[in-house]
């Protein structure tokens, strides 16, 4: 057998072989065209423990994801910004390859790209979340979980996240900052709330190319196959705010090639959130 | 008991509160099973037997059976750090503890199975919830079993004797009793309990988990039942 | 040989089916019966170092105590409330199987097990350690070792914790109260100290169960060969505090039938606490 | 683009900073490259291709490449704890990832090859200079490359595109944009980009960087002559 | 030197503290000692030679020994968290080094002897007192080695040179110099020092340390002798 | 292959050899005399953002080191000084048997040997840096790393963090104290400096011993045919402030006879940072 199944089961092996046979034939798993998403499936406030919570469901993969807010110190550096935390694990119930333990490389890379999404898009007004400047801030903790993992872990995560943070309840700043001096002995979840209002909602979408073919949403067997991933994350208003190619290589062309396929999906993707409610 | 006893959250002393449990919900693993049982939401996957990695740790008379409960860092009132907790690691263990009792490891020499419990949202007794919706993950992935197991608490709140203990309940309460047994084999595999309670109230409130456990094993079934039901319906969809 | 006994020296093998052979004559090592003790021995104030201290010798199974007093602040839900931390080692001296490491989930379990007893019990006033609420509280540490372990480590381990409890002196709160603006300059060793009086005596007895045959203060080979392994923390008014099932499992009957055991031999230990001059 | 705008350090939108590489600078090293780039200072050492240790972790049709991005605790403005961050982790990966499409693996079953990245200074831009270094180190110590790797950054700041993005420009600009390619495969290897462009400028950027890479890639082979003369010299002197 | 200088405790110059050492005191250990000295306590198992593990770590033409220097959380005035510290690390590295001198680990191929030393209670000057209880507890295991190991310190406080730095007068000493030797072969395997010395104080100390030495290697001796006699004894006993 | 050469390539079995063959014969690699250092280079502010920084080769082993001040709490037993860490790695560059990962008991003991230099010495004035008694002082961090590993790391990381520490610009205590209420936003970085001015300095002189024969500054060939290594580190007063046994033993009329070639030779090293402008 050849060295590159190597830790993979005889399942996963049939899923990537034939993969590659139906792209061979420009084709995909359940009569999928190599443009079109599979079925996604958002529900908000599915952790009624957080202030914000979205599940979301691409094809077969699974995403928690959770918002938390608590007081903090800001940053040295910037001490007029809230802080934002985004960390994800991908859970051993996900696949056979999936590890308990700290986050290896792969969850930190996931983790990271989804974050300077959220960071790098305006999403949060940061300045908004300061109690006291350079003494006490909101942080922002965005967890996520990948329950089972079919491919394209960070196009649903994004998803996920985006739609917790969106509909998102914080507590009230003026009710934290007149209550400044108790603030040790407040609990947080027990404070007045308000929307979290969201500035942005950037959109993360995955192009794989096969053999020169582009296609989106790659599940966990394509994954395996294709040549490139690369993930461009939009704003509302047409603009990139991130960029991350994730495995192998592609010509200059193809970088504007796949650039372009990400936009026209973004929008697309950008509907599904509205017609679940998230919007600007 | 007064009948008219009413509980923080509307219940009676010997109500569960409202519990579904869903076997299959996993596409990748080889067994998986949900358990929702008020706000606690848990997911378990199982994965093997498989072959034990590294070799030489392998047991050659039988099969290493594996535990992880962790909770997500969202799950609970304040943000828990996803690193396993001291207490996260004690609970692995009694779980474990728990279901090698009824897993006939015997059966697998060499190999291992992973069983892997994340509460999405805790409320209370996820223990004993989690071992239920294991055992019905076990089952779905073929792991052949003596019995079942299936767990429950019950504990002492403002002086009553109560079953199923909800976090606030835990919190303010005065003694919390988790327990697991087997139903058919009637015997105990997993049992603790901490806060304060009489030889008397100790032997009401075991009785009143094991009943508690009883009406849990009743949806265990029902869980198993259904999946084989739609699994059915799937096989004649494919065989039209 | 049998897998049972991977990892295992010849001399506990022996031992161990030694152990099983007696148990099945309904005997035991040195003549002991299946509900008898084997000889304590308790020890105080053998680290001077500490606020309060125990040697325990139960058999060849040996335990050290250490009670320390430190400042610090309140975890966020207990304002009011001092804070105490059990934490147990088996030394690498112990035994064979004992590892150098961080503490692994048998050490986690022991440690959790006697935390449960003392804090459950009610021995510790944690209101009246309270600096300033909300902000500094006295943080009490009860660290415990097993330099050798010939079994039935809970019950040992309990009595050293118990025994360097009760007698340990704490820096006294008025003090430090009066001093608490020179607090981070303060050595909290060289504070005047009273006596720390607690206010329980929870007792840990940990019972086997053999072929059916109740045992209690199993040595470490009898552990091995045991079907089951419970234990009940008591009080000093008969209440339970605390149940722990260690190993196997057990029919309802038995649940009771050990815990009457238990009580039973709660009530010994109890006098030979006294005796050693620990008592309420 | 008006001629007269001038960056934060004096420079033209299209002008990289000073920069200097040096090839073999680590006498254990079995290759070794050192690269200045403003005041980035960062020394990549190769040890390999050797046997894969443990043994059962190597591949059997390729050699594995690992790397590391590191930064000294006295390279940034805040002292740096030594243990690695997750950017150092991120950077390890996408580093690592770049480079494997340049190294001929196949060449080498069941060996490693291990990358060494050292950042001894930090001012902007570390990742793609260490990338370039690194494709000089590999190169030195002779393993079979499609082609060299080499990266530049471009970016915004102040609403311009400008080339080789400063720590300064990094921390106030509006987007940072870091490429590697294989400058005569045409191939982009390393692709990242935070900040907000539009697509009309994320193609100016990417051109921008495309040409600061040419322009080092042209160091780079400075660099390796260089090195080989100096061998050359050393030998020609032994043989005396 | 002036015979009426008195230090903090009341000794003389060149006195050791009280001391005790007892061999065989640990049912589970192949070979174990305690030492106290002052106040410190010390207690000391070795384990060994047994099969070394995993096995391609092993050493084809000698034994590997393993030694761990230990401090418990409540041995030091300020409670000491049980992870080990630097401190730590390298007192156990100084004292495995000393220890390596004189076993002779060439007549344990593919072995390894591990040897656990645990701090119960600390006052200053504990990496000797170990290496002195180390030894006997080597020498209990049956461990060929070819020559004791025994070790004590010296130092300068208030501008005298003292023996068997006390930790009071460490902390406000100007200087402490541990050894460790190995008395019939003469050779120093421990040598360390913080502080200021002139090279002549350096010299006293030095000496001083080594009296010291000489005095606690007849008490390893009587320790040795002891356990023997006692071991007689119940053999005795058995025999009757 | 002798087991003593596990692990080694054969470049390196080849250098040990030959440097064995050489010592036998009283010589050594270069025509260098037994109490020979290889040449040394002192390269100081080779870091920018540092405050302090050299970088030294000695023969082929090239150590950098970086001094960094930042604020901090003073321990509690030492209220009015400030705090030093010193922290050395050997980086993974420096040859085939570094590791990367956290600092193994060679690096620690490295560390270690030079704080104590450091420390001991009297070199930094731990008073001067207090800027409020037992609640802020300075931290003075020195971190060294070893790029190339040629032997004798400890001379040449002690010169490099003495070069580091005696060139190092310090933000003044005065213009903290006057700002102390904005600390919590100042950029540590950005307060104006004055001069580090250290009261001593400590040189550090590694001496072998090969066969009953004395050298000094052993390469890392030499190192592992030595049979005794030893450090002592010495004041501008003659004084000795640290010694360390770091492999084998040595007779008593040999430590004494290292000490003296130490002696010798920290004086030498001492004009060679005179003549790099390091001096007191």
């Amino acid at each position: 057998m050849s060295e590159k199944y190597k830790n993979k089961t005889l399942a996963e092996i049939i899923n990537i072989e034939q993969a590659k046979n139906l792209l061979n034939k420009n084709l995909r798993k359940g009569d999928r065209g190599l443009l079109d998403y599979r079925d996604i499936k958002i529900e908000t406030g599915t952790i009624k423990k957080a202030f914000g919570s979205a599940t979301v469901n691409l094809g077969d993969t699974v995403v928690v994801a959770g918002v938390n807010f608590e007081l903090g110190t800001p940053f040295i550096d910037t001490p007029n910004n809230a802080i934002l935390l985004v960390e994800g694990e991908i859970l051993p119930t996900a696949s056979v390859e999936a590890e308990a333990g700290p986050p290896d490389e792969h969850e930190i890379e996931i983790s990271r790209v989804i974050d300077r999404g959220i960071r790098e898009s305006g999403m949060i007004n940061f300045e908004k979340y300061v109690i006291i400047p350079g003494e006490t801030v909101i942080k922002i903790f965005v967890d996520f979980n990948i329950i089972n993992d079919d491919g394209n872990i960070i196009d649903a995560a994004n998803l996920a996240a985006v739609a917790a943070l969106a509909t998102a309840e914080i507590p009230k700043v003026e009710y934290i900052r007149e209550h400044i001096d108790e603030v040790n002995n407040i609990n947080i979840k027990e404070i007045p709330r308000e929307s979290f209002k969201v500035e942005e909602i950037p959109i993360a979408n995955t192009i794989g190319i096969f053999d020169g073919k582009v296609l989106v949403d790659p599940d966990a067997a394509e994954e395996e196959v294709v040549d490139t991933l690369i993930t461009f994350t939009h704003l509302s208003t047409g603009e990139i705010c991130s960029v991350q190619l994730l495995k192998g290589g592609l010509t200059y062309e193809e970088v504007f090639k796949t650039l372009d396929v990400a936009y026209q999906k973004n929008l697309e993707l950008r509907e599904i959130l509205k017609n679940n409610g998230i919007s600007l | 008991m007064s009948n008219n006893f009413k509980r923080i959250d509307g219940r009676t002393p010997d109500q569960l509160r409202p519990y579904k449990i869903r076997a299959g919900i996993l596409k990748n693993a080889d067994g998986s099973a949900e358990i929702k049982l008020g706000k606690n939401w848990i997911v378990v996957g199982v994965y093997g037997p498989k072959e034990h990695f590294p070799k030489f740790e392998a047991l050659q008379d039988r099969a290493i059976l594996f535990c992880r409960y962790h909770m997500a860092p969202y799950s609970t009132t304040e943000r828990k750090s996803p690193k396993p907790s001291r207490r996260e690691i004690e609970l692995s263990k009694v779980i474990r503890s728990a279901l090698e009792e009824a897993v006939i490891l015997e059966r697998f020499p060499e190999m291992s199975i992973d069983i892997y419990i994340e509460v999405l949202q805790a409320e209370g007794s996820t223990r004993v919830a989690s071992i239920t919706a294991a055992s019905v993950a076990l089952a779905e992935a073929g792991i052949p079993m003596k019995d079942m197991v299936v767990g429950c608490s019950a504990g002492k709140v403002n002086g009553k004797i109560v079953l199923d203990i909800g976090e606030t309940e835990d919190k303010e309460g005065e003694a919390d009793l988790p327990i697991a047994i087997m139903p058919n084999l009637k015997k105990v595999v997993l049992l603790q309990m901490d806060g304060k309670l009489t030889h008397e109230e100790f032997k009401e409130a075991f009785e009143m988990a094991l009943k508690g456990a009883l009406e849990l094993y009743e949806e265990q079934k029902r869980a198993l039942k259904d999946l084989i039901e739609k699994m059915k319906e799937l096989e004649g969809e494919s065989n039209e």
